[in-house]
């Protein structure tokens, strides 16, 4: 590929150097710093759609950048996209720029804020970006510490517990990874994502473990198993994206950090964030382990299918309005689980198109499920900036003094619902009808989960919006202009993948049959 | 004319020296600066006489010299501005009472 | 017909366009915002009459469909597409045409909210999806309209969002047919797998016409391939049409404003179920014949036979005017259904069409019935209307004789040929339904005379005659459900089905009529000899009847049952699962921070404390201790360190000299 | 050895002691200035007639009127010290250390091999010239920075003096 602007880098630095301006102004110019953040942001936002209309689906890894860079260890800087990362790429773009706006009348410690925020996005950018385990790991951690602040210090009333629980397990999880990929870089010498994948498929990796293992056995006079040594490193790299997913039941963690967070982070955290660690299993876990992953696919399954179920009926006894949103999210995420396990559950080319056809579905509801939880954790914030509340109970019968503000949370909440027409719906279809033929039995279980997530979605919608007024709320405003563009923003995504989902499954199909094409 | 360099050099140490002398033993703060101005003189000597000897022909050593210069009388500006300062403040230039920095 | 089929993207298309302008329309412009919707779906009922016309030539049964690609995955595609054959374009022209005339209605129904716009808005996508539904050649594309059509009975029936009952009953629709829908979805993943398309009709690659090789399949239960998908597929029709045991939503449904009762009642939502049958009715029948009939068609029956008899018994016991109708229409999709499942794929449909005709009439007459009686729905309480209401009385009676039987009204037409093909399949199924058919006529006599007769009860504000833009519908609808019943035959001919000679016509036939009439007639005993003089006045059937009228009225108790049990296991379950989260999995996440704590406070009081606290205290000590002195070199004089470095330069110079 | 060479050098040495050991400062300025002009002399008997001009510009030019401001705003006009001693308590000490620097100094320029270096070469006349060509070419980046380095003296010089007078 010929050379041509550096985008990447660009994407991933341009809020880097916007965070720096941030933090060289003045501590009087609030809305200076508030401009700069997000001009910084929205000009990435620019630069991913120029770069996404460049892209070309059928040609692998796009916008490759590559710099030697510690030769000692063989660390490249290795950017790169590809059909699984750019909607992602493409949606952090899109998600950081609103949730900034979202805090648009920010007051306390304007500069701080706006600064982690930058980092969060450069730190987000680089994860979906990178293909060398080294930098990416560092974006990896980059994209914690930025949230662990914003949740400690703007967050809400149990904000240090969350963060604390946030950090550590999160970061608990992590350092599974890195001894995994420590190991890994013994055996084979290589952090490059691209380079172990390859590795992977021709059989030359679980060779090198094996050369590795027995060297190690020899020099110390130890005696570990090439198998068990093998599904250990697979175990510590799953758990490690399980808790980011979260995978039940890595996901007590999600409902406290989402709870507490401020709407912005929250924003973030559902959108951007747990999606760090679905695409950490499609770039990382299912090509590089892909016989693990085969070997122990019943269990991840029913892993998955429990994430579905018991978030779906976790989230119907929440009394809390964040916290029901973000039970959801384990209940989305799970989903999106669900088809990127089911095709790993058989061998061979026979259900290629399903199998191509739940993963496709996964990517989309990792899109899908972006849009829809930044759009309702949102509208989370909207209601709590008003009435400094978030118990259910409180409200009632918001429609009448805020017909706006319910049209919005009515889209929003179908969307999560997965009404056709809206962009819920492609994606879990596709998930399912590509899980049913492969895993039958536990895609007719998930689909209790579908009745769930009605249920506790529509319960909360009535309770929000319907029945009698509480006459506390009698003067509530409605949607601010600023507030309604968010929204509307949002819906635009989600009618527009509702009904015509193709540039985004165009973009991801060819990478994502080449995934499949592992099994 | 020649003069061997040893002669200039010795030259240039004896001035650095009386200018050092002066620098530690008057009390007068512009007096200090004085003696600071004849070090810098001295050394800046050198680097001409160095010059002249040694030159193969280039002007750096010429342009060193220049720039030092340069930079000395920058030095004495602020030099003799923070004196008129602390004069204004301690109503005095005498160097041994400007001990606000001791441990 | 090829290019019409290309042309059928419009029907749906236009209400769609008007709902999505008048979702951005402000409150006021009440006037613009019906005119949008009237035009659009006028123009929408043209161009079923057009698509009407054009199929009317061919005997044959034809088709034409138009398949178009939605997205491309792994190596194959998604497709949707539109259809055109006799069953669409029959039941697109019976939904724009009834819907048209339910949208003027609701001009006057809707004339005094404030959120006309908005109803509008809700009343034009409903339409929509169904007109989608309708001519959807896909199954995925017809799931879409499905759920699309939920959404805006949803968004209807909380329209008055503000009453609890209105936010329960709205939420309740939803879900209960979300249950059924989720049978649906499993069909659709079955079909798709098992066919590999979802297109219904493809130039024989479609789903329905791979039936044959379906059947041939083994499916789930020891079923064919073909049943298990049309047993899925049916759950879904239960819940949409209300079927028991998901009927529950019907009734409560009510909560919404009357227009919304008329067209979920008649034309649209419930309808959908029943049509979706019908379409995929090749998968009910693959495999069975008229002596084995697949489990599927039992199903169908039963289900259908049940619901009818159920639906009519309750409906005896209400005394709410739409409450009564509501499961009239609940007993009334029995009857299609279970027509269907007897096999008759046009009484079925037949019967659809004109219930949509009087059903719409009913419910648009009790409609204005409450606009008359200022917002009384309650029987008791009403009396008398025949004379301050004769146009809505007479286009009443014309509804009420249709859905009783009574020829030549279009009903008894229609349910004849149900009875009659239920005859041939099962004569216990037939007799129940006859007894149903006996109950519709009371129960419609009952409300008769409830309502019109006698005198006015309802307290001092006198009922009042409906504008035009109320009553010209229902006289228009009452034309057709007096004069569609003759079109019966032309229909079976239409739709190209020709099915074998029927026995026993003149025995189900002169039993019909005979227990139609003994239904008014018992009616007209118990309710219009002597009729109601107080509200108060308990009613001659509950006198009779006595714990058993409690009974009906209270709908068998059925929603209690599914209080006490579905309901709280799920809220229950919810909340296990809640505190597993909180005390289970959390506990262990506290205990292994509370463990890594305690460990780290051990090594901190036997370590740190002592060993590397003691050590590092004394070397702060000495530390300070040092610094104190050597501060006290700091003199602050710079000659003196100016003199120090001199004399280490001098130093330094000796000790290189002396080398 | 050379007459003027030995001439000049006593004239500077001599100003040199005597600016550091007068008690009046302005006395001390003019021997000051004496001790520019030797060096000024030097410069050109190395034929670097540019810094020798260069030389009186600055140091007698800007550098001695800079002092005598100095001296005038900080004593009375005459720049006496008083009564009491212009040199510090420990004076020996001082006079001591830096006689013996010196000293150390000649003796290792005597143990050098440049001791007997004679000058290089014929220096070739209109060196000016290529000094100023070297300014604005090779050197024009220290140049720069020179200036940048000048105006931030003036600028400072000035905030650090008017400093205390805005406090007041």
């Amino acid at each position: 590929m010929k050379p041509g602007l550096p985008y990447l880098s660009l994407i991933t630095f341009l809020p880097l150097a916007g965070s720096l301006v941030v933090l060289l102004l003045p501590k009087t110019q609030e809305r200076a710093m508030k401009v700069a953040a997000l001009g910084a942001s929205v000009a990435s936002l620019l630069l991913t759609f120029c770069a996404w209309t460049r892209f070309v689906p059928s040609a692998g890894m796009m916008f490759v950048e590559r710099h030697s860079w510690i030769t000692a260890l063989h660390v490249d800087y290795y950017v790169g996209v590809d059909g699984l990362s750019i909607a992602m790429v493409f949606l952090t773009a899109l998600v950081t720029p609103l949730a900034m706006l979202a805090h648009w009348k920010l007051k306390d410690n304007v500069k701080l804020f706006f600064f982690l925020f930058l980092l969060l996005q450069t730190g987000m950018f680089g994860v979906f970006t990178a293909l060398n385990f080294f930098h990416w790991f560092i974006y990896w951690e980059l994209g914690l510490i930025p949230m662990f602040f914003l949740i400690k210090i703007w967050g809400h009333e149990n904000r240090t517990y969350a963060s604390f629980k946030f950090f550590i397990y999160t970061l608990a999880g992590s350092i599974g990874m890195l001894v995994a990929f420590g190991f890994l870089w013994m055996a084979t010498g290589t952090f490059d994502f691209v380079e172990l994948r390859s590795l992977a498929a021709n059989g030359d990796l679980a060779k090198k473990i094996a050369v590795f293992v027995g060297d190690v056995n020899g020099r110390f006079g130890w005696h570990w198993n090439v198998t068990t040594f093998t599904s250990v490193l697979f175990w510590a790299t799953l758990v490690g994206f399980a808790i980011k997913v979260p995978i039940w039941p890595f996901h007590t963690w999600l409902p406290d950090a989402h709870t507490q967070a401020p709407t912005g982070g929250s924003m973030v955290l559902a959108a951007i964030l747990l999606k760090m660690g679905v695409y950490g299993f499609l770039r990382v876990v299912l090509p590089i382990f892909p016989s693990q992953v085969a070997a122990h696919v019943d269990i991840l399954l029913l892993l998955a299918l429990a994430s579905i179920v018991l978030g779906a009926f976790a989230a119907l006894a929440q009394t809390d309005f964040k916290r029901l949103v973000a039970y959801s999210s384990v209940n989305h995420m799970g989903y999106a689980m669900l088809g990127i396990f089911a095709t790993a559950a058989t061998a061979g080319p026979e259900m290629l198109n399903e199998k191509a056809a739940a993963l496709n579905g996964a990517v989309l509801q990792m899109f899908n499920h972006g849009i829809s939880s930044a759009a309702l954790f949102f509208m989370v914030g909207v209601i709590y900036d008003r009435t400094h509340t978030r118990a259910l109970a409180e409200y009632g019968g918001l429609r009448k003094i805020m017909p706006i503000y319910a049209g919005v949370l009515g889209i929003t909440m179908f969307s999560s619902l997965g009404l056709p027409g809206l962009n819920g719906f492609v994606g879990e279809f596709l998930i399912f009808k590509g899980a049913f033929p492969v895993v039958t039995t536990v895609t007719v279980v998930a689909t209790i989960g579908l009745v769930v997530t009605a249920v506790f979605l529509l319960q909360m919608m009535q309770k929000v919006c319907f029945g009698p007024l509480n006459e506390k709320w009698q003067w509530l405003p409605d949607m601010t202009a600023c507030e309604l563009f968010i929204g509307a923003v949002l819906m635009l995504f989600m009618f527009l993948i509702g009904i015509y989902p193709a540039p985004l499954l165009d973009a991801a199909n060819d990478a994502v049959l080449a995934l499949v094409r592992l099994f | 004319m020649s003069v061997p360099l040893g002669y200039y050099l010795m030259l240039g140490g004896v001035l650095f020296c009386i200018g050092l002398c002066g620098a530690l033993t008057r009390k007068n703060a512009i007096a200090v600066l004085m003696s600071i101005e004849i070090m810098f003189n001295a050394a800046i000597l050198n680097f001409v006489v160095f010059w002249y000897y040694l030159h193969n022909g280039a002007l750096t050593g010429q342009m060193f010299a220049l720039f030092a210069i340069a930079v000395a009388a920058a030095e004495s500006a602020v030099g003799l501005a923070l004196v008129i300062s602390v004069y204004r403040h301690y109503r005095s230039v005498d160097v041994d009472e400007m001990k606000a920095l001791k441990g | 017909m090829n290019e019409l089929v290309k042309q059928q993207w419009l029907i749906p298309f236009l209400p769609l366009v008007a709902a999505a302008v008048q979702s951005l329309l402000p409150r006021k412009a009440r006037k613009l915002s019906a005119g949008i919707c009237l035009t659009a779906m006028g123009a929408s009922c043209v161009l079923a009459l057009r698509a009407f016309v054009g199929t009317l030539g061919h005997h044959e049964a034809e088709r034409a469909v138009w398949n178009f690609v939605w997205f491309d995955y792994g190596t194959t595609r998604l497709q949707l597409g539109f259809i055109l054959d006799p069953m669409t374009a029959a039941m697109a022209l019976m939904v724009t045409f009834v819907g048209f005339w339910i949208f003027v209605n609701a001009t006057g129904y809707m004339s005094d909210d404030e959120n006309f716009t908005r109803f509008f808005c809700f009343l034009s996508l409903f339409a929509a999806a169904m007109l989608g539904l309708v001519v959807a050649n896909n199954l995925l594309m017809l799931f879409m309209c499905w759920e699309l059509v939920g959404l805006c009975s949803y968004l209807l029936i909380g329209f008055w969002y503000f009453k609890p009952s209105a936010a329960t009953a709205m939420k309740k629709a939803f879900i209960t047919t979300r249950i059924g829908d989720v049978g649906f979805f499993l069909g659709i993943l079955m079909l798709s797998w098992q066919a590999g398309t979802l297109n219904l009709y493809d130039g024989g690659n479609g789903a329905l016409e791979q039936a044959g090789k379906l059947a041939g399949l083994h499916g789930w239960f020891g079923w064919s391939m073909a049943t298990t998908i049309a047993v899925l597929l049916f759950i879904g029709a239960m819940g949409k049409s209300a079927q028991f045991p998901l009927h529950v939503w019907l009734p409560d449904a009510m909560e919404g404003p009357t227009p919304v009762s008329a067209l979920i009642h008649a034309a649209t939502m419930v309808a959908a179920g029943v049509f979706m049958v019908g379409r995929m009715f090749a998968l009910f029948t693959a495999g069975g014949s008229a002596e084995h009939p697949t489990f599927a068609m039992d199903m169908v029956l039963w289900v259908g036979c049940f619901t009818a008899l159920f639906s009519a018994t309750i409906a005896v016991g209400q005394f709410d005017i739409k409450r009564a109708l509501a499961y009239s229409t609940c007993s009334q999709l029995g009857f299609m259904m279970m027509a269907l499942g007897a096999g008759g794929l046009v009484p079925g449909q037949f019967h659809l069409l004109t219930h949509a005709f009087f059903k719409a009439l009913l419910f648009l007459g009790s409609g204005c019935v409450i606009i008359g009686t200022h917002h009384e729905q309650d029987m008791r309480k009403m009396g008398g209307l025949r004379k301050y209401m004769p146009i809505t009385f007479w286009c009443y009676l014309i509804g009420m004789l249709a859905l009783a039987g009574v020829p030549p009204f279009a009903g008894f037409f229609s349910k004849d040929e149900v009875l009659l093909v239920t005859f041939q399949r099962s004569k216990v199924a037939w007799g129940l339904a006859t007894f149903a058919a006996f109950l519709t006529a009371f129960y419609m006599t009952r409300q008769m005379f409830m309502v019109f007769a006698g005198k006015w009860r309802g307290g001092h504000h006198e009922p009042h005659e409906v504008r035009w833009n109320m009553w010209l519908p229902i006289a228009v609808l009452s034309v057709f459900a007096i004069g569609l019943g003759f079109f019966g035959g032309k229909y079976e001919h239409y739709l190209g089905v020709h099915e074998e000679e029927l026995h026993g016509k003149s025995l189900v036939m002169g039993l019909s009529v005979a227990v139609g009439a003994a239904g008014i007639l018992l009616g007209w005993l118990m309710y219009g000899r002597k009729t109601m003089a107080h509200a108060e006045e308990p009613d001659p059937l509950e006198v009779k009847l006595g714990a058993l009228f409690t009974c009906l009225n209270r709908k068998w108790y059925v929603d209690e049952f599914y209080d006490a049990t579905i309901i709280r296991a799920t809220m229950l379950l919810g909340e296990f699962w809640r505190v597993f989260d909180n005390r289970v999995i959390d506990g262990i996440l506290h205990g292994i921070a509370w463990t890594a704590w305690g460990v780290s406070q051990v090594v901190r009081w036997v370590g740190d404390e002592f060993v590397i606290n003691g050590g590092f205290d004394a070397g702060c000590e000495g530390v300070r201790l040092t610094g104190r002195e050597f501060a006290k070199l700091q003199t602050g004089r710079i000659q003196g360190y100016l003199r120090i470095l001199c004399l280490g330069a001098v130093i330094l110079l000796v000790i290189w000299y002396l080398k | 050895m050379n007459i003027v060479f030995l001439t000049l050098s006593a004239i500077m040495v001599l100003g040199a002691v005597l600016a550091v050991t007068l008690r009046n400062l302005v006395h001390c300025l003019l021997a000051l200035v004496v001790f520019f002009l030797g060096i000024a002399g030097h410069f050109f008997l190395l034929k670097a007639d540019f810094l020798g001009a260069a030389q009186i510009l600055i140091y007698i030019g800007a550098v001695a009127v800079l002092i005598l401001f100095a001296i005038m705003l900080t004593r009375n006009i005459s720049g006496t010290e008083g009564g009491r001693s212009s040199l510090g308590g420990a004076w020996w000490l001082g006079v001591g250390l830096a006689s013996s620097l010196a000293g150390m100094m000649c003796v290792f320029v005597r143990r050098s091999e440049l001791v007997t270096k004679l000058p290089y070469g014929a220096t070739e006349e209109g060196v000016v010239k290529e000094i100023g060509k070297l300014l604005v070419t090779d050197w024009v980046v220290p140049l720069e920075i020179m200036a940048v380095l000048l105006t931030a003296a003036l600028i400072g010089a000035v905030v650090i003096a008017l400093e205390e007078e805005k406090k007041r």
